[in-house]
């Protein structure tokens, strides 16, 4: 087989998927430089009996200060993880086999993402019921839908902040409201919100929030999952051993890369606004030239979504020969955490759009990095390729034979 | 994993021959197949002069390989009789682009195509 | 309360604590850097769709030939992980589970480490069986004691290939001979041996090996399990998501974490050799200082070991006081991983230790940095405190009332 | 978590007053509590002169913080009449270097030993 899909184009690629990650901000990459080096933290932190273990310990517990502080959260809720997945899995498994007898049915929505849904489709084969809620056109699950499909053996609720495809946001606190006071457990996913909205666990009613390091300039391969400690909340461990992070989650803690989550969540919450206001600014230009180009539509609310997202369908432009002809952005098409699954995207197909014009959609996401001439290029470039390939696409008239 | 293509098909992908097509009229037949609706259709305009085509132009909707397919054969089909085009079989596209095993399917919409034309160029003959 | 735990003494503290977690080294460091960079591969690995993704995956795959050959295996029989935890329990949970239906009895020995020995109590939740070996004073199960427990309903068998505390190393290899040829699953922990002993699952006879690059001067938080592909084995994931690796372990992969770790151990297994006589030499020292202070035991086989563990216990010295006179010293006692508990060690407990000598242990753990100077500075000290505290013991003849 | 030191008793376990014993004889006593077996054990032995202590020794087995009450203890005891050192309790230590709660059974072991101390002492004076 003749290999070559390499891009032949001299330019460097314009990145714009930052949501599926960033780069690492430098700031954030300095302090866990400093503790890779020989002269580092490089002690177990949970070697609490000499030195270069606590000095490693107190950079962790420092870490889930600030990690803690930018969700309004006390520290000891924060438990560390290998990144959003792990704890989604570990909010949703978790609390659904710990309380399993008290009931088997919990609610979550088509639109989350595939660690969410694949984690409640695991519950299904351990003999949950779930309820599978739909979203509007816009994106949207409405609060009330959550209260309608309560029962007295809802044992828990998962809605993401953010969706990750399409930028939208749905009303956490809203169906966290609603949770509260039927006393049914909470979880989100707020892996695309830090450092995009304001977070606070105790005003949204939230029980269970899961983070991740790398949508948010710190690294890749480290999360977090806060859990409401008062009153506590009951969770079955995903894996057992050395009793780290009070039983929850077991395993050496990185004193690095929890260095670079506390840090990136801490200047991600320092810097909220002015980032917001700049990319805002950005994403409206980008969204400027694409309509100037005609024949493009948006995917998900026109307001109710963060700054940075914008996903697109393209008319009359095949999906594939989009993205290829595109190559020079990095861009992404469907989830970029489903490793490269040729399918229309699952949440476009949730929102009403035909599977050729989910196939036709592209989601460019922006980022602190992101520059003018990054959009003004991006414009350019899409521009002229959509009009090659329409060039190309037959009308209508020349339907049937 | 993304589909991998080759140069020949990158090539054309990038640079394609002959896209568009001819104004109905005299010595003009037109090969249509797929639809939009099913992700991949192809048009075909030729221009005929005694029993040989002048020259091809297409249109297409589909995977890069389809866009490449289209422009490849305009330059292939140039030349050839009613009957060699009636001949004309996918697998001499499938030899020139590669299609990955999952796509030939496609391939068989751009016979259905060459098919049609045949088709024109016979009702023409008459 | 005053809190006053910090040395008051002022020379830096000695690491011998090499099992506990290693520093990075230097050359593991500066490739994880370069990823950390902003013109460094910060793609996601799972975005196949364009070149910032291709190359952070070309890194990861890069780094999956790295550990694959430390290890004689194909590289696609490694799944990368958050370290031995995961993996341990992975393999463990895992292979379990899968294969539930078949039968329900299993097998490991008591001297593993939390990680196992905890994912083999949640088996028995589930309602495995599970067959504790004892392992000999000298720390070694023997192959015929596995041969022993088999029974026709034997799922599993689970033993480590150095004990993490006395640095006994198991014949893994004559337990996978006979696991093989009951058609019985093996699964080995080698957090502790890699670049430390020839490491071949092929010669070995092994279906499952746990490996975490934080042993091995890579960075905390990553690790890799090795499955066997030729005859499939098959095995539940622990968590659920977008289905990264082959649908065993979801999650974004980090490539910063995943590069340290192919070169932490591509320059473990190409130094191996050295480094270990190196290290063999420095142990043979310390040992040498410790024995003439008298009153000193070896925990564990005298000859079947790692050249950089060294687990003593003292006569006549009391745990928490010796802990104390020596945290000068970064070392450790009872496991290290398992956040500190001040439980007599179970691992030493099973070799027949006393609960009083246990506590007097002291597990001393060289490395790549570890230097003569260090080893003498560290003999001096224990000589010293050994030999203050021993003055203020009680002798026999003190006894009574 | 490891056990936190006061500063007191950091500087006892560092540097321990009095440690050892007296040999036996006239005017020595002594007070034995605990076991090695046990993990902590005390030996006082003490010179009485007239009705006061004049000097206190210790031995301990134990934690840190044992090893700095008995040195703690072999400076408080001493000018104590036979009735003092018959009432001395436990919590006079206690509040001295700060105990941590799981370990304050081992102050009733070094209690113990003051207690053998001034029974030896109550056999002497008759
Ligand atoms: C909404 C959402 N949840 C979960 C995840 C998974 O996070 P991670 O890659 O840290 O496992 C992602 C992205 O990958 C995401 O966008
Ligand atoms: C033998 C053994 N297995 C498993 C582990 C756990 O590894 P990790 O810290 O990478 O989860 C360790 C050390 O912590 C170990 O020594």
């Amino acid at each position: 087989m003749n290999s070559m899909s390499s891009p032949a184009k001299s330019a460097p690629v314009i990145y714009l998927d930052y949501a599926a990650t960033t780069p690492v901000d430098p700031r954030v990459a300095e302090v866990m430089i400093e503790c890779l080096r020989p002269e580092g933290p490089h002690g177990n932190p949970s070697s609490m009996g000499h030195e270069p273990g606590r000095r490693a310990r107190a950079l962790v517990e420092k870490a889930r200060q600030q990690v803690a502080a930018s969700i309004g959260a006390r520290p000891e809720c924060i438990v560390w993880t290998s990144g959003a997945t792990e704890s989604d899995n570990l909010a949703i498994l978790g609390v659904a086999r710990f309380h399993a007898d008290r009931g088997r049915h919990v609610i979550t929505a088509r639109t989350e993402h595939k660690a969410v849904l694949d984690a409640f489709k695991q519950l299904e084969k351990e003999g949950f019921e779930v309820t599978w809620l739909k979203p509007g056109v816009d994106g949207i699950v409405r609060p009330e839908q959550v209260r309608d499909a309560l029962r007295s053996d809802t044992q828990l609720v998962s809605l993401m902040h953010v969706n990750n495809e399409t930028g939208v946001i749905q009303d956490v606190a809203g169906v966290g409201a609603i949770c509260r006071e039927r006393g049914v457990a909470f979880h989100v996913d707020a892996a695309q919100s830090a450092g995009k909205l304001p977070l606070n666990v105790e005003a949204m009613n939230v029980d269970l929030l899961s983070l991740t390091a790398h949508k948010s300039y710190g690294p890749k391969g480290v999360g977090a999952l806060y859990v409401r400690r008062r009153p506590p909340l009951g969770l079955k461990p995903l894996f057992h051993g050395g009793g780290q992070e009070l039983g929850l989650r077991s395993g050496t803690l990185p004193t690095h890369q929890i260095v670079g989550m506390g840090e990136a969540f801490e200047i991600g919450e320092r810097d909220r606004e002015s980032d917001v206001a700049r990319i805002a600014v950005l994403r409206e230009r980008l969204w400027q030239g694409l309509t100037a180009i005609g024949g493009v539509e948006l995917n998900g609310h026109p307001s109710e979504r963060v700054a940075g997202v914008l996903n697109v369908c393209f008319h009359d432009v095949e999906g594939e020969s989009l993205r290829f002809a595109l190559r020079e952005l990095a861009v992404s098409s469907g989830s970029a955490c489903s490793s490269g699954s040729d399918e229309a995207s699952y949440v476009l197909r949730a929102l009403g759009r035909s599977d050729q014009l989910a196939q036709s959609s592209i989601r460019f996401s922006l980022g602190r990095f992101t520059t003018a001439d990054d959009v003004d290029r991006a414009i350019a470039i899409v521009s002229r390729e959509v009009a090659r390939l329409r060039a190309l696409t037959p009308t209508a008239d020349s339907n049937g034979t | 994993m993304e589909p991998e293509y080759s140069p020949t098909v990158v090539d054309h992908f990038e640079h394609p021959r002959n896209g568009g097509r001819f104004e109905a009229g005299e010595g003009v037949i037109k090969g249509v197949a797929g639809s939009l609706e099913q992700g991949t259709m192809f048009v075909l305009s030729a221009r005929v002069a005694a029993d040989r085509i002048e020259s091809v132009r297409f249109e297409a909707y589909g995977c890069p390989h389809c866009i490449a397919a289209g422009s490849w054969l305009t330059e292939q089909l140039v030349g050839l009789t009613q009957p060699e085009l009636r001949a004309w079989h996918w697998r001499a596209a499938d030899q020139a682009l590669q299609f990955p095993m999952q796509k030939r399917g496609r391939l068989l919409i751009l016979e259905d195509a060459v098919r049609a034309l045949s088709e024109a160029w016979a009702r023409l003959i008459p």
